[in-house]
């Protein structure tokens, strides 16, 4: 308690209140910055991350929208190109597919295009779902799409440390930010500090220190990654977990570092693996290290089918701290017998606060 | 589609309510795995759009579509396994309660994108009529819907081929919980949908014969070839947006409104005009019919693992 | 923002179509490295607009973007250079004819996509709007542009927040090659426009100062914050919809309704209600900007090929 | 002459002349197919490879539709879903960032979600543009977007042969296709044999035998190859050239089997590379070959910027045959002075008969 007083800029805080925090701090300085978005001020404030905005900043800075993700998004762009900040916010990622052309056309090609006569400095805030039947269309995680055209940075926070800073670099950054939220991170908390602070991106965090296996994981997979981490500790394998934290820009040097000494490189995403970003890190350091020092790789991610609606189904869609564990075991022991984890700790490292409905 | 007889409306008003209220009350076992987003006290649109369709008329609903499912003839067993997450679900679980279909009782797949059925229920009119059927497409969809991009283009479209395609629009004036004077400038959405050339009729009373009667018409224009119709009918969510329960304690809106709805209950309006005995077998058969599809539901296997991969692609 | 006497209206109309018309002659020796979209018979929609419009007001053109860039005083040396893909166009040579801006000018950027500026401008608008300017930013778009979702979508935001924003629609009657008729199934556009509450006027008889009278009406109305407006202005595309020539050898349209625009040529008509020396000494003038102009363009250099990764990110 | 009479089925056609006889093939035999999108019908005929079709079936089947990507997206996917076969035209790949929507929440899914109870048997004609000024959004290919999402096909035929095999596979294939165009091929032709066959997905051709490097190359890249592959021979380096055809299916096998004997993988894709089609290549090899036998690999495809109208940064922004010729000796010899092709050799490589305006 005491220490607690003496700290006080050291709290435990939620996923979404360290975003929130974020964006009040943003919106109190900059009188630029403003959020909108659909819902963005009832009284569900996007799982809490917009609570009180409107209340303090009032309707012309917390913007609700009719059902027209394409036109705001350039609205949104526009205002941008004029100077502002918007924060544009998404329930889930799955409706940035109806606002592509304005995102991808638009901008992401206009500092380009028109020689840097124009910026667009906005933030696109996105949900990504999962579990309870959100199924096909309410699951997607599409962060390879925006990494592969040039002009949008993407940030993925795993955790309520860097979303919030993260959320300040992306409100200050002069570029379009997609910024990737996993629906269950909501539920983990971490130590936030008070004061305004940015996370610098194309800074790849290692969260876990190891020796015989690097795994890069993305958005909430850190979480799982960490629990297989923890796993394959009794088959005595030290496995390395990396961050990435923005996939643009990628801090790929760290994981080639990290990689050079392992020897062996497992990406874990949040994602489908086709086109996604592990092909994308696995291409990158396989290129970077050369034939001479040839080393294992693999990647995980989404199941490559459409996500199901049934938990019956969906439970095989999404790596786990079992199927990771397994993986690196079979990495590092290609030549062992098939391990799995003890089935008591494996459940124990499943556990998820998080239970539906949304 | 449905039988249009008195009774016939009732059983199907009455069908779509108790399921519902049964619905909301497992939902808290966690038996159904899937968000719902219920109907009840809107059903009358979809009975009363159903009730004048052919037995081969195709049906388009949304996320908020079990009344349209039910009212359509969508096969109720196979509906409680899909929320249920169930192998025997219409989807095989693989839907849930946002993704609806049933082909064979002509339920066309619904989407849990707002807005993203309406030019596939036009393409479907498309082609019945390039096949000569005389097929008609019912597509339903909320006043948030309309807000929509795509709800115009298809509107134009539909139009200039002059399409067999009936749009509805459920108005409950709520978007989620974004009161239409947020998202709407004005209420004239009819006129803006008459510029298109296309017929249109608000139903503002909530009374399913004022609807019947103008869908009947809407359907004989639309039959003839003269294209497109459009009815908004105005309707109120008596439940949270999604979820089970009640949320009048939430602030957003006010209970009073709920009770003018209520009162007018098109459920119990058409049961009162049903002969006693005639009502009590016809609800003692729904009972049976839901105890069936939840006993349907519970004793549906989960699918195998392996049908995770099954059906990405068509043969 | 641009001269609003006669001279200055003749001087922008002649400047704009003499720019053009040096455009098409010099297109066939390939100097200019973009496909060009001419606006020539098209101008005085561009020029009656920006000749009520403040000095600070913002204008968003389209791929068919010269007259509108021109019109609102964009540096015609830079956009020459442009269309050259020269070091000094107004885009570096990054952007081309399709993507001409000059913000010194306030010229937003254009785009080669149709209807994507639309909802930019409006954004554009709420800034201004929100930073308690005055500046009303003016849209210009095609009919065309009117079929995508999206301007739907934006004309109802723009009202419901009541933003500066003047929408043009240059309704030549043609996307590409298709008519009007086989895209509209009415052509009720202003009836439609006007059910999102926002002030509409058609200007039909193609004369620049029936235009610029409902224009200056509009921006008073949208000035005082009442909201959008929205023109529907007639016009015509004299040559093909991209490159430098003709087409009325294609059979898609008939050269009589050039001569009908032609004979209502609002540069020759406005010029002369001038005096002649003046007009005579406004054409050499502009003769000269024009060859200054593609001298400017022809000294110009070729951007440097490490311009090529600049200016991905903004720093 | 005597010889093309005996063998009149074997003739030599333009690319989109080989499209509009497989379009036209397939409307013949079956009713279901029909033809819709812009400017489908009229005098520029889709480059050509649309033309006569209204004139022989009528505007019920070639349909020309506003501006409404959007919903004629869902217009075909409901058409489909009803038993026909649409045909949607898009003059440029671009503006399929407008009805992502459609095409990865609906017509990928549609068959997955509800359990093969529907199925959206829809061809997506995409033309990709390139020179003459296209610039930034008019020379996208977003093919690595449609890869990454699964229950959508997408074929990238390089050449006239297999433009009319695949369009007709692509007609009867139960699932939507995207089928990508790139502008320049509209210039090549090939021998085309008349009668209606097709050509099969997930088969990678060997266009080019070679020994010491294996090139993957992706649509008009393989053009590009063959040239380079040609100017390599000069210092004698025996390049295989692959081409994939079909990139949803991908016959990875083919590709493995090459690489293992040549031990270098160079991928040139005609489009961005990051989390791109060479991206998912590269992994894919290297995954599949294990660490003991490691390769050399590289990708190439268009510069990690947006596209600039002006020819003189377009030219630096593609491969071309002296860059990937470059590419190739640098792998082969890594340890050798840089080496660039004889400049008049080059110079013919490069030559296209394309010259603008589109
Ligand atoms: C394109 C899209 N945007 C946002 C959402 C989130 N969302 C789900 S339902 C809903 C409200 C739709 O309102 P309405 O169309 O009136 O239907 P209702 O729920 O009232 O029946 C919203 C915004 C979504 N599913 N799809
Ligand atoms: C979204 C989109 N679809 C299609 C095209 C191809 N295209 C270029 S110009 C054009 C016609 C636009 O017509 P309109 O808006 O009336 O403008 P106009 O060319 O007549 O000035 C089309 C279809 C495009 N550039 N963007
Ligand atoms: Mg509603
Ligand atoms: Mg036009």
């Amino acid at each position: 308690m005491s220490s607690q007083a003496k700290n006080i800029s050291n709290r435990i805080l939620l996923y979404g209140d360290a975003i929130l925090e974020a964006t009040d701090q943003e919106m109190s300085v900059d009188p630029n910055v403003f959020v909108i978005g659909l819902d963005v001020a009832d009284h569900k404030a996007i799982l809490g991350s917009t609570r009180g905005l409107v209340e303090k900043f009032g309707p012309e800075r917390v913007i609700t929208t009719p059902l027209s993700e394409d036109a705001i998004t350039g609205v949104a762009i526009g205002a941008a190109m004029a100077g502002m900040r918007p924060i544009h916010i998404h329930i889930r990622m799955d409706f940035l597919l109806l606002c592509m052309n304005q995102l991808i056309n638009m901008a992401a090609k206009a500092h380009y295009m028109y020689d840097g006569q124009l910026s667009v400095p906005l933030v696109v805030r996105v949900i990504v779902g999962r579990s309870w039947g959100q199924g096909a269309q309410h699951s997607q995680s599409l962060h390879s799409m925006f990494m592969h055209v040039p002009g949008v940075k993407v940030v993925a926070p795993s955790n309520a440390f860097d979303a919030k800073g993260c959320m300040i670099s992306a409100v200050r950054d002069n570029n379009p930010v997609v910024f990737i939220e996993q629906r269950h991170l909501y539920y983990t908390d971490a130590l936030v500090p008070k004061h305004p602070y940015t996370v610098e991106f194309g800074k790849t965090r290692t969260v876990g220190k190891g020796e015989d296996i690097t795994i890069v994981a993305i958005s909430a997979m850190v979480i799982e990654a960490m629990k297989a981490r923890e796993l394959v500790e009794e088959v005595s394998i030290s496995a390395e977990v990396l961050d990435p934290i923005s996939l643009v820009p990628l801090d790929i040097d760290t994981i080639v570092a990290s990689v050079s000494r392992t020897k062996r490189l497992l990406v874990v995403d949040n994602a489908w693996t086709i086109c996604g970003a592990g092909a994308e890190i696995l291409a990158s350091v396989v290129e970077s290290l050369g034939i001479k020092n040839s080393i294992q790789v693999s990647r995980m991610g989404f199941k490559h089918t459409t996500c199901p609606a049934t938990p019956a189904l969906e439970k095989y869609f999404y790596p786990t701290p079992v199927s990771i564990a397994a993986r690196a075991y079979e990495m590092v022991w290609p030549n062992k017998p098939a391990w799995a984890p003890d089935a008591v700790k494996a459940e124990m490292a499943h556990q998820l606060k998080f239970r539906g409905p949304f | 589609m449905q039988d249009e007889s008195l009774e016939g409306i009732y059983r199907s008003l009455r069908l779509i309510r108790r399921t519902e209220e049964e619905i909301s009350k497992i939902y808290p076992t966690d038996k159904i795995k899937s968000p719902v987003h219920l109907s009840i006290g809107q059903e009358f649109i979809a009975v009363g759009i159903t009730s004048v369709l052919n037995d081969d008329d195709i049906v388009s609903g949304t996320y908020r579509g079990h009344a349209a499912y039910m009212a359509a003839g969508g096969s109720l067993n196979k509906m409680m396994a899909e929320l249920f997450g169930k192998a025997d679900g219409c989807a095989g679980g693989k839907g849930g309660s946002m993704h609806l279909v049933d082909m064979e009782n002509h339920v066309l797949g619904c989407s849990a994108v707002v807005g993203t059925t309406i030019p596939v229920a036009v393409g479907y009119a498309l082609a019945t009529k390039n096949k000569g059927s005389d097929q008609i497409v019912v597509c339903f969809f909320g006043d948030g819907a309309t807000e929509e991009g795509v709800f115009f283009e298809s509107l134009n479209f539909a139009s200039l081929l002059k399409l067999p395609v009936l749009f509805v629009c459920e108005n409950n004036g709520l978007a989620i919980h974004a009161p239409i004077e947020s998202r709407w400038v004005t209420k004239a959405l009819c006129e803006r949908v008459e510029t298109f050339d296309i017929y249109t009729s608000q139903v503002a009373d909530g009374n399913i014969f004022t609807l019947r009667d103008s869908a009947n018409k809407m359907v004989e224009n639309i039959r003839v070839g003269k294209g497109p119709g459009f009815i908004e009918c105005m309707a109120y969510r008596w439940r949270e947006h999604v979820g089970p329960n009640e949320d009048f304690d939430q602030g957003y809106r006010d209970r009073a409104e709920l009770r003018k709805w209520v009162e007018n209950d098109q459920m119990e309006k058409v049961g009162e005009m049903l002969d006693e005995q005639m009502r009590l077998s016809i609800d003692a058969s729904i009972e049976d019919d839901i105890v069936a599809a939840i006993e349907y539901a519970e004793a549906s296997n989960w699918p195998d693992p392996n049908m995770l991969d099954k059906n990405v692609f068509a043969g």
